[in-house]
């Protein structure tokens, strides 16, 4: 099965075909077939998530001429590697979810709806899978349409303004991002890079101007995406107005595009450019953590306080993101999972009570626990699965983010954005106590039905995967490890390049570095004595924790550019 | 005294012209001696004339015949734009019927019109010396100017047809007079040959006969393409026309326009790119913030879509401003795509429409999307392309003109007009908020989809799409009709 | 023909004349014949120029202006008819019922 | 049997899993209580076996780590899921399991007929599974899921009244003030592991491997900023000045809850955490110092609120955070084991008063509720001579009370006395030691004052309560009674593992601790002040006068609350300000709140309704109606005329031409 994943990928388009053969009246059926769909294309990822090897390659590709016209050589060409491959999975697994929780939250336009949904899992697998900048641009703002229409069509009160927020805001962004692209295009025309194939850009150097140019306008579209403060305001309307499976899919994978997009593409194609920005996108995401959380405390609004805190964990992944180094990157990435995991489950909780009391405010709830003790469990283990509780998956993230940033040259952002830890405590749990603790004293809560089979099918999985992740994330390290150790050395090697040694050839980093990290708990004694012309002799001056061997009193966070 | 001597002529390069003014000619008579009532039989005439047009055109490409002294040429930039005419009057053909009977003004002669406004436009594709442009230029604005006022009983439509021929008129005259410089400072109307000139002239930007007459010119054909700021006449004109024409008007006579506007400048005047590579820089500036921010406040959808064709006009003119293979290859591809989607979308407004051009507001269309859903999707699929989303054939078509321009180093052109793009995004996306997420306010009795309509729309949205996602084929005749320039 | 610029003076003259007038007067027919007037113009300009430069491209050019002008006078005359047959009018000030 | 030492946590778990999944279900209590108690119990089995073949062996192969699962591997850092066995963490097994099986047995006649009984029982083998994670943890990381497990448990058991606003207020109270603590623990591990790794290369948060590593740690510097952090921690567990308010409000809990977590386990996890990572604290004497400040402050100030406390959980709460004042002062001043061993006669004593608190509450309960009175069961007002009714609640509570008092030779005596022996003592802080003996002294005082003022109030006297209800009042049950018994016993005798040598003891406790301390006892002697060594004469006094404090402390309440009871009244009427203060616990809480909680709301409102929607989005849909503002005048611009059209496009071209004309 060699195309394993474009599979996975359309089969939601040929889902979509089957349902418009659908008489639209048959609801139930409509729902079973999507939700049928959506399962297939999650076992058939597992093909991918089994047949991945843990290496640092991409995999599963496929290489197909598509657009060449003029200058432009656009190809069909898809892969993953460590990176993206937990993305695909996470959609492919959110997606049945999301599916199965519209049963009842969907009674209108069942059909229109359920196509949406599917072309949006399509529009999202194609951006994580995509090695063509052009092919991925396609897929990003093919996503845009089918999540408009869910707002739009299915939202709440406000939701004009909010679907129209979202397309506008985003496309903004995107469409800058266009411009760099083909910027970035010609230049490395120029260079004699032959189609949009993101990995012959890698290698392209590029001189810092132009890359701080092209890293702001990828970083912009991606900050919008993602969203960093204070490009977040969208986040909420949209969340607000969303149906519950649009928001459940916005904020699990939709949301992930923009930092999946910093790892993809901003930081590797722009390294010396992404290490100067380093310090404000760090700030931005510090910032974002703690200024979410303090407004996500004060809501009202359930489901704007969840969207808030979406704001402050995206800020958690930013930061472990522009750590730069294995531990940093992999923390987001696994934040970026549970993110998806934790708040698609407490998008789903909200969209559980909204769909028995029509309404989100916090003051028309209070003592639901005596009500709905299943319901109770299961939005306590997910609220401290959000808190980022040890043995949650929550924790391992964050930690692991916060272990990266404080390690590197982050150190002070770091300690600020620590406290978040707090702060996430802080709303979460007052929250959790407004709803469910205290008195039972509206009489509307009293009669409130707990979860139903179908609502606890929905809930296991996830809680599974927040315990799995939390106690055993080893099987999901081990298949994005060497992805990121290139990453980081891409990053690092381009910036040792261009600054320490500017004339210097390509060394063969992307081969001789994944042993590298391997050997460094070990110890590494000879580093001082090491020739500066030899390959690694560089190295220690990327990397914040190798530089202080060869001079234990200077501050490790002094980076190469700042000591300029 | 010598003696008078019949030039031999090869009518090859004209032969499509020929044909469709015979055609045109041999309806009027038709028209003439048949009864009065029923004339779709006129427009299937004229449907099946345009495709064999068609297929006479297509027979030419690859081909590099220049006639009538070098005044015409055969090329493939000629056949290029000849299609898209006539994809832009086959799609205007179909959607006239049903529209022309509720209107109850359906005069027979509308398609004879119609098919010498295309020849007119052929014209100037292929013209190659400033009369054939003048000619082809008037032949399709007289025929226009009618078309505009052809309802004669609406107000609207007889207010639009004066405007436009006054305006039009005015235009003409800068035009004429630009030609007449021109004339002045090179000694000649032929095309190659004011280039071959200019090539010898030390400093021709320094002549400011040549400069004037170039700027005059320009308006001329910035009036036809609806560029600012002489694109006010657009919106009335559009509102008022009847609303098949206004499809035409938006399509053809645009592409027209930039056809004999990238001819003049690109073949007759590359020594003055510079100059006009600044004048088009600013020019398309103007007219996307113009038109797309414009559009944001209108009530009716013909307006906004009058509007939106400003807007492109001005993405077309970023590509135009480039001046390179990608940008004006991209203009080739816009004109065609542009022409799909546009009259796809003034086919939905007119079935949308009742008698006498009302219910033509954006709020008109509320509902739309769950009364009549495969009209929904597909006014939604056009209004997308427009947007330029992918994957519709406006994304890519808009790719190339911007491309064009960063390759050329314009990037802060780029960059306004992709801002622009996002700005436009918000009122198409109100057209969708109205169909998809708003109650109807009252029942309508819709209109009938008759079989030429849906032809139109399968027609209109396959070409939509179909080159947004493989849009190689066409891009590679785009790239190969400028490669001649 | 020594003096050409004074012809092509007296055709700019006539040329802003005549856009002057489209851009002043409120009567649609008077508006059309300060149209012709700036054709006219053109004319004047081409001619001048043929004679100038030795060569009939220019009167040809002229006869085509003339002939398309016509053209264009019987069109717009019939819609100045329409118009009027709709509104009892041909002033300009009245044809503003599409706005905005 | 060290390589089982996972069946320690795993018991628990599966009662919790059983008691969790299936309690609802299984209904019965009989059987739901025998699940939970039966788990932790063969945990204690397990420990006390360890317990065995750990003192088989000679004392320095006493370690013993057990890799059960890689947990995060990434990059340079590393941690399993490891278990660490050495005399320390044998110690608290031992504890946690043994008062834990006792409060579980205990809890069944508590908890009979509450609802959500198989709830508690799920929630305290939960407790005791992350408490055994705590101190069984062989890294921070594993030692961390413990710390905030217990948390989590404490915030899941403080609520279990949910239905109380109070009890939800304090369960959260009680979770964030821990995750301040939680925030410094993280920095402190981040610091120390970021040094590590940068500076020597050594990527590792292993406590073996620090330890054998600590040898390249500074003195001061950086490790007391990461000390710092860590005693941040520690104070927000442990409930030290300042994050010591959610502990007195964690009463709200069932008492078994109070007694197991908020006396005996928990809370003492940052004394232990600071014993665990001794090796490091006692390089930085400046974070010692600190620790022994802020332990000789919170048990002189937690003293003073115990003593004008009504209710008689939150006397014993207060006099929690005052002995764990006590253990951090023993931690600062470098008696560690000294520290560790108060922490476990502090778990029997104070354990046995909970429980002893909890049946007398039980049959005030039981008394108020027959007779339909809405009394507060807990308030000592009310209660009065039940002595007399409740016999052997009465004798245990006694025990344990002079325990805590310091009165030799119970256990509590020995503890303490070494506590101060050592503040007085030691050698690190100079001046300062008289000053920490003399608070520690003087707060010892007190506690022994209020402790007596709770007996005398609660046992002695008249009983006060409605005479109807006192008929009521009876003897708790054997299953209540029982543990009590226990803990009586363990409080009373539990000190002879560490008498003194001065006493003539052979103080086993100290050396089955000195292994894992003599690495800090070696670090500390570095900087000590190597002065004249106080002479046994003054270790001799000293004692005698502790207990003589101790003793003055119980005559006081005696005079005040059995032979003159007049005195309370005239001593809150002549200092009504003092009086007001100290019941009202010296306005900590309101002072939170004003300084931080409000402020943080307010701030949160203002960057929601200020900032966020008028400002960040204003400039967002500012942006828009700009635009929107532009659409408008261009759309007047296009005015209908034609005239203004060709205006337009003359005015297009004059500006063309002009431009290249004249530029």
């Amino acid at each position: 099965m060699s195309n394993v994943l474009s599979l996975t990928t359309f089969l939601p388009i040929l889902g979509v075909l089957l349902l418009l053969f659908i008489p639209k009246d048959s609801k139930g059926v409509l729902r079973n077939v999507t939700f049928a769909v959506t399962l297939v294309t999650f076992f058939v990822s597992l093909i991918i998530l089994t047949g991945f090897k843990a290496n640092a390659d991409f995999q599963f590709l496929e290489n197909v001429p598509w657009i060449a016209a003029g200058p432009f050589v656009m190809r069909y060409n898809i892969g993953i590697d460590g990176i993206s491959l937990w993305l695909v999975i996470l959609t492919t697994f959110i997606m049945p979810i999301a599916v199965l929780s519209t049963y009842t939250a969907v009674e209108e336009k069942v059909k229109e709806y359920m196509i949406c949904l599917l072309l949006l899992e399509t529009g999202m697998l194609g951006a994580f899978i995509s090695l063509d900048i052009f092919l991925f641009y396609i897929f990003w703002e093919v996503m845009l349409i089918p999540m408009y229409f869910m707002i739009g069509i299915w939202g709440g009160k406000n939701k004009i303004y909010a679907a129209v927020k979202f397309f506008v805001y985003t496309m903004v962004g995107s469409l800058l991002m266009l411009v760099a692209i083909v910027f970035l295009y010609f230049k490395g025309m120029q260079a004699g890079i032959t189609d949009f194939g993101l990995l012959q850009f890698f290698s392209l150097k590029l001189d810092l101007a132009t890359q701080i140019w092209l890293f702001l306008a990828f970083a912009f579209a991606f900050a919008i995406k993602v969203p960093m403060f204070p490009l977040h305001t969208w986040l909420p309307d949209a969340h607000t107005e969303a149906p519950t499976a649009g928001s459940v899919i916005l904020a699990a994978v939709l949301l992930k595009m923009g930092t999946y997009g910093y790892v993809r593409f901003a930081i590797p194609l722009f390294p010396e450019a992404a290490h100067k920005f380093a310090p404000l996108l760090a700030t931005l995401a510090v910032i974002g953590i703690i200024y979410a959380a303090l407004v996500a405390m004060v809501q009202e609004d359930v489901k704007k306080l969840v969207a808030y805190s979406s704001v402050a964990h995206l800020g958690f992944v930013m930061l472990g993101i522009f750590a730069f180094n294995v531990e940093g990157i992999t923390g987001g990435m696994l934040q970026m999972i549970n993110h998806g995991i934790s708040t698609g489950a407490l998008f789903l909780i909200v969209g559980f009570i909204y769909e028995r009391r029509h309404t989100r405010l916090i003051t028309d709830f209070g003592g639901l626990s005596k009500q709905m003790p299943i319901f109770a469990t299961i939005f306590m283990i997910v609220t401290f699965s959000s808190v980022g509780l040890p043995g949650t998956n929550g924790f391992v993230g964050e930690f692991l983010i916060l272990l990266g940033a404080f390690e590197s040259e982050l150190r002070w952002w770091t300690v600020i954005a620590t406290s978040g830890v707090i702060l996430s405590a802080v709303y979460m749990l007052w929250v959790f106590q407004r709803v469910m603790f205290g008195e039972l004293d509206n009489p509307k809560n009293q009669k409130l039905l707990d979860l139903n089979a179908r609502e606890i099918t929905i809930m296991v999985p996830l809680l599974i995967m927040i315990f799995f992740m939390g106690l055993y994330p080893k099987p999901f390290i081990d298949k994005m490890d060497p992805a990121i150790k290139k990453l980081v050395s891409q990053v690092r090697v381009a910036s040792v390049n261009a600054q320490v040694i500017p004339g210097a050839q390509q060394m063969q980093m992307p081969e001789g570095h994944p042993g590298m990290s391997q050997q460094m708990p070990a110890g590494h004694p000879d580093m001082q004595q090491m020739p500066s012309g030899h390959p690694g002799g560089a190295m220690p001056a990327g990397h914040p924790g190798m530089e202080a061997p060869a001079a234990p009193q200077a501050v490790p966070a002094v980076n190469p550019h700042d000591a300029k | 005294m010598d003696m008078i001597s019949i030039p031999v002529v090869n009518m090859t390069p004209i032969l499509p012209e020929i044909f469709l003014s015979v055609l045109a000619m041999v309806l009027l008579l038709i028209n003439v001696f048949s009864p009065g009532g029923q004339k779709s039989y006129l427009a299937y005439i004229s449907f099946f004339g345009i495709v064999a047009t068609a297929v006479l055109v297509g027979a030419g490409w690859g081909a590099h015949i220049e006639s009538f002294g070098g005044s015409v040429v055969l090329d493939n930039f000629a056949t290029f734009f000849k299609m898209t005419f006539l994809i832009a009057a086959g799609l205007t053909v179909l959607i006239s019927d049903r529209y022309m009977e509720r209107e109850e003004c359906n005069h027979g002669e509308l398609y004879p019109l119609i098919l010498f406004a295309v020849v007119g436009m052929m014209l100037m594709a292929s013209g190659t010396d400033l009369m054939t442009i003048f000619l082809g230029l008037e032949v399709m604005s007289v025929t226009l100017y009618v078309l505009a006022g052809f309802n004669r009983a609406n107000k609207k439509s007889n207010e639009a047809g004066l405007k436009y021929f006054l305006l039009g008129s005015f235009s003409t005259g800068f035009m004429l007079y630009g030609m007449a410089l021109i004339y002045g400072a090179t000694g000649t109307t032929r095309l190659y040959k004011i280039a071959a000139i200019l090539g010898q002239m030390t400093l021709p930007s320094a002549n400011i006969l040549l400069v004037a007459g170039m700027l005059l010119m320009m308006t001329g054909f910035a009036f036809k393409i609806a560029a600012a700021p002489f694109h006010m006449w657009t919106p009335d004109v559009y509102e008022g026309a009847p609303t098949p024409m206004t499809a035409f008007m938006s399509a053809g006579p645009k592409a027209a326009g930039f056809a004999a506007l990238m001819r003049l400048f690109l073949l007759a005047l590359p020594t003055l790119q510079v100059e006009w590579s600044q004048v088009l820089w600013v020019l398309a500036v103007l007219t996307m913030t113009v038109g797309n921010i414009t559009a944001l406040r209108q009530d009716n959808i013909k307006r906004v879509l009058a509007y939106s064709s400003i807007a492109h006009a001005g993405y077309a003119l970023v590509g135009f401003a480039a001046g390179n293979g990608t940008g004006t290859a991209g203009i080739l591809f816009y004109m065609l795509s542009y022409s799909f989607m546009n009259i796809g979308a003034f086919a939905i407004i007119i079935l949308v429409a009742k008698k006498g051009e009302t219910n033509g507001n954006v709020s008109d269309f509320a509902g739309l999307g769950f009364k009549r859903p495969v009209l929904a999707i597909a006014m939604t699929i056009f209004l997308f392309s427009l947007a330029g989303v992918p994957p519709a054939a406006g994304f890519i078509g808009k790719f190339y003109l911007f491309a064009g321009a960063i390759q050329k180093g314009y990037i802060w052109l780029a960059v306004i007009g992709v801002l622009n793009s996002a700005a436009s995004a918000y009122y198409y996306l109100r057209i969708m908020v109205y169909m998809y997420m708003k109650e109807p306010t009252e029942e309508f009795e819709w209109v009938q989809v008759t079989a030429p309509v849906t032809l139109a729309l399968i027609i209109a949205v396959a070409g939509t799409l179909i080159p947004g996602v493989v849009p190689s084929v066409i891009l590679q005749y785009a790239q190969m009709a400028v490669k001649l320039l | 023909m020594e003096n050409l610029n004074s012809y092509l003076i007296v055709s700019a003259i006539l040329f802003a004349i005549g856009t002057i007038g489209v851009l002043t007067r409120k009567n649609v027919i008077v508006m059309f014949m300060s149209i012709e007037l700036m054709l006219n113009a053109v004319n004047l300009t081409f001619v001048a120029f043929s004679r100038y430069l030795g060569n009939l491209d220019g009167q040809i050019f002229v006869f085509f202006i003339m002939t398309v002008a016509a053209a264009e006078a019987a069109v717009g005359l019939a819609l100045i008819i329409a118009f009027f047959n709709n509104k009892e009018s041909i002033d300009v000030e009245d044809v503003n019922l599409m706005k905005w | 049997m060290f390589d089982n030492v996972w069946l320690i946590p795993l018991f628990p778990l599966i009662g919790f899993l059983i008691n969790g999944l299936f309690g609802k279900k299984i209904k019965n209590e009989a059987v739901i209580g025998a699940i939970g108690t039966l788990a932790i119990f063969a945990s204690f089995v397990v420990s006390c076996l360890i317990l065995m073949q750990m003192i088989g062996l000679p004392a320095e192969q006493r370690v013993f780590e057990k890799v059960l699962f890689p947990w995060i591997h990434s990059g340079n850092f590393k941690a399993d899921m490891a278990f660490l066995l050495d005399p320390l963490s044998c110690v608290m097994i031992m504890v946690v399991t043994g008062v834990g099986s006792l409060i579980h047995l205990y809890s069944i006649g508590y908890m009979h007929g509450e609802e959500g009984f198989y709830r508690f029982f799920a929630y305290l083998n939960l407790f005791c599974m992350s408490m055994l994670l705590l101190v069984l943890g062989s890294n921070m990381l594993v030692m961390f899921i413990g710390w905030e497990g217990v948390g989590l448990c404490s915030y899941l058991l403080i609520g279990y009244y949910f239905h109380k606003k109070s009890a939800g207020d304090a369960a959260k109270k009680a979770f964030v003030m821990n995750r301040v603590g939680d925030f410094g623990f993280l920095l402190g591990l981040f610091t120390l592991y970021w040094w590590f790794g940068s500076n020597h290369n050594i990527w590792t948060i292993n406590f073996v491997e620090i330890k054998a590593a600590s040898h390249l740690l500074p003195y001061g510097g950086v490790v007391t900023v990461a000390t710092l952090c860590f005693f941040v921690g520690a104070t927000g567990k442990s409930a030290q000045l300042p994050l010591f308010t959610w502990l007195p409000d964690a009463m709200e809990g069932p008492t078994p809850v109070s007694a197991l977590i908020h006396a005996a386990t928990m809370v003492t996890a940052g004394v232990y955490m600071i014993g665990r990572m001794s090796f490091v604290f006692a390089k930085s004497p400046d974070t010692l110092l600190v620790i022994a400040v802020v332990g000789a402050a919170t048990a002189i100030f937690a003293a003073t609120i115990g003593t004008a406390q009504n209710d008689i959980k939150r006397v014993l709460a207060y006099s929690t955070v005052s002995q764990l004042g006590f253990m951090f002062l023993a931690m600062g001043v470098g008696a560690f084991s000294a520290g560790i061993f108060h922490l476990m006669t502090h778990a029997f004593f104070k354990a046995c008063l909970f429980l002893g608190s909890g049946s007398v509450i039980h049959s005030m309960h039981h008394a108020l509720h027959k007779i339909h009175s809405h009394d507060d069961a807990q308030d000592m007002r009310n209660m009065g001579g039940l002595r007399k009714a409740m016999p052997i609640t009465f004798i245990t509570f006694a025990v344990s009370t002079i325990a805590i008092s310091g009165i030799p030779p119970l256990s509590g005596f020995f503890s303490k006395d070494e506590i101060l022996w050592m503040a007085f003592s030691n050698q690190f802080h100079g001046n300062v030691n008289i000053y920490l003996w003399g608070i520690g002294a003087v707060a010892a005082c007190f506690t022994a004052f209020y402790m007596w003022r709770l007996v005398f109030m609660t046992f002695f006297g008249d009983c006060r309560i409605n005479p109807t209800a006192k008929s009521y009042l009876h003897e708790s049950p054997l299953v209540i009674t029982i543990p009590l018994m226990v803990l009586g016993a363990l409080a009373a005798v539990g000190g002879f593992i560490g008498v003194p040598k001065i006493l003539g003891g052979l103080n086993h406790f100290e050396h089955w601790l000195e292994p894992v301390f003599e690495t800090a006892h070696e670090y500390s002697t570095q900087y000590a002040h190597h002065g004249a060594h106080p002479s046994h004469s003054v270790e001799w006094t000293l004692m005698i006068l502790s207990t003589v404090i101790a003793v003055i402390g119980i005559m006081i309440a005696a005079t005040m609350y059995v032979k003159n009871k007049s005195l309370p009244g005239r001593f809150v009427a002549t200092f009504p300000t003092l009086h007001r203060a100290v019941f009202n616990k010296w306005y900590v809480d309101e002072i939170y709140d004003y300084l931080f909680v409000n402020p943080c709301k307010a701030f949160g409102q203002f960057l929601w309704k200020g900032f966020d929607v008028l400002i960040v989005d204003g400039v967002v849909n500012g942006v828009a109606n700009t635009v929107m503002g532009f659409s408008g005048i261009f759309r007047y611009m296009q005015s209908g005329y034609i005239y203004n059209y060709a205006f337009s496009m003359a005015l297009g071209v004059v500006v063309m031409l002009g431009y290249f004309i004249f530029k």
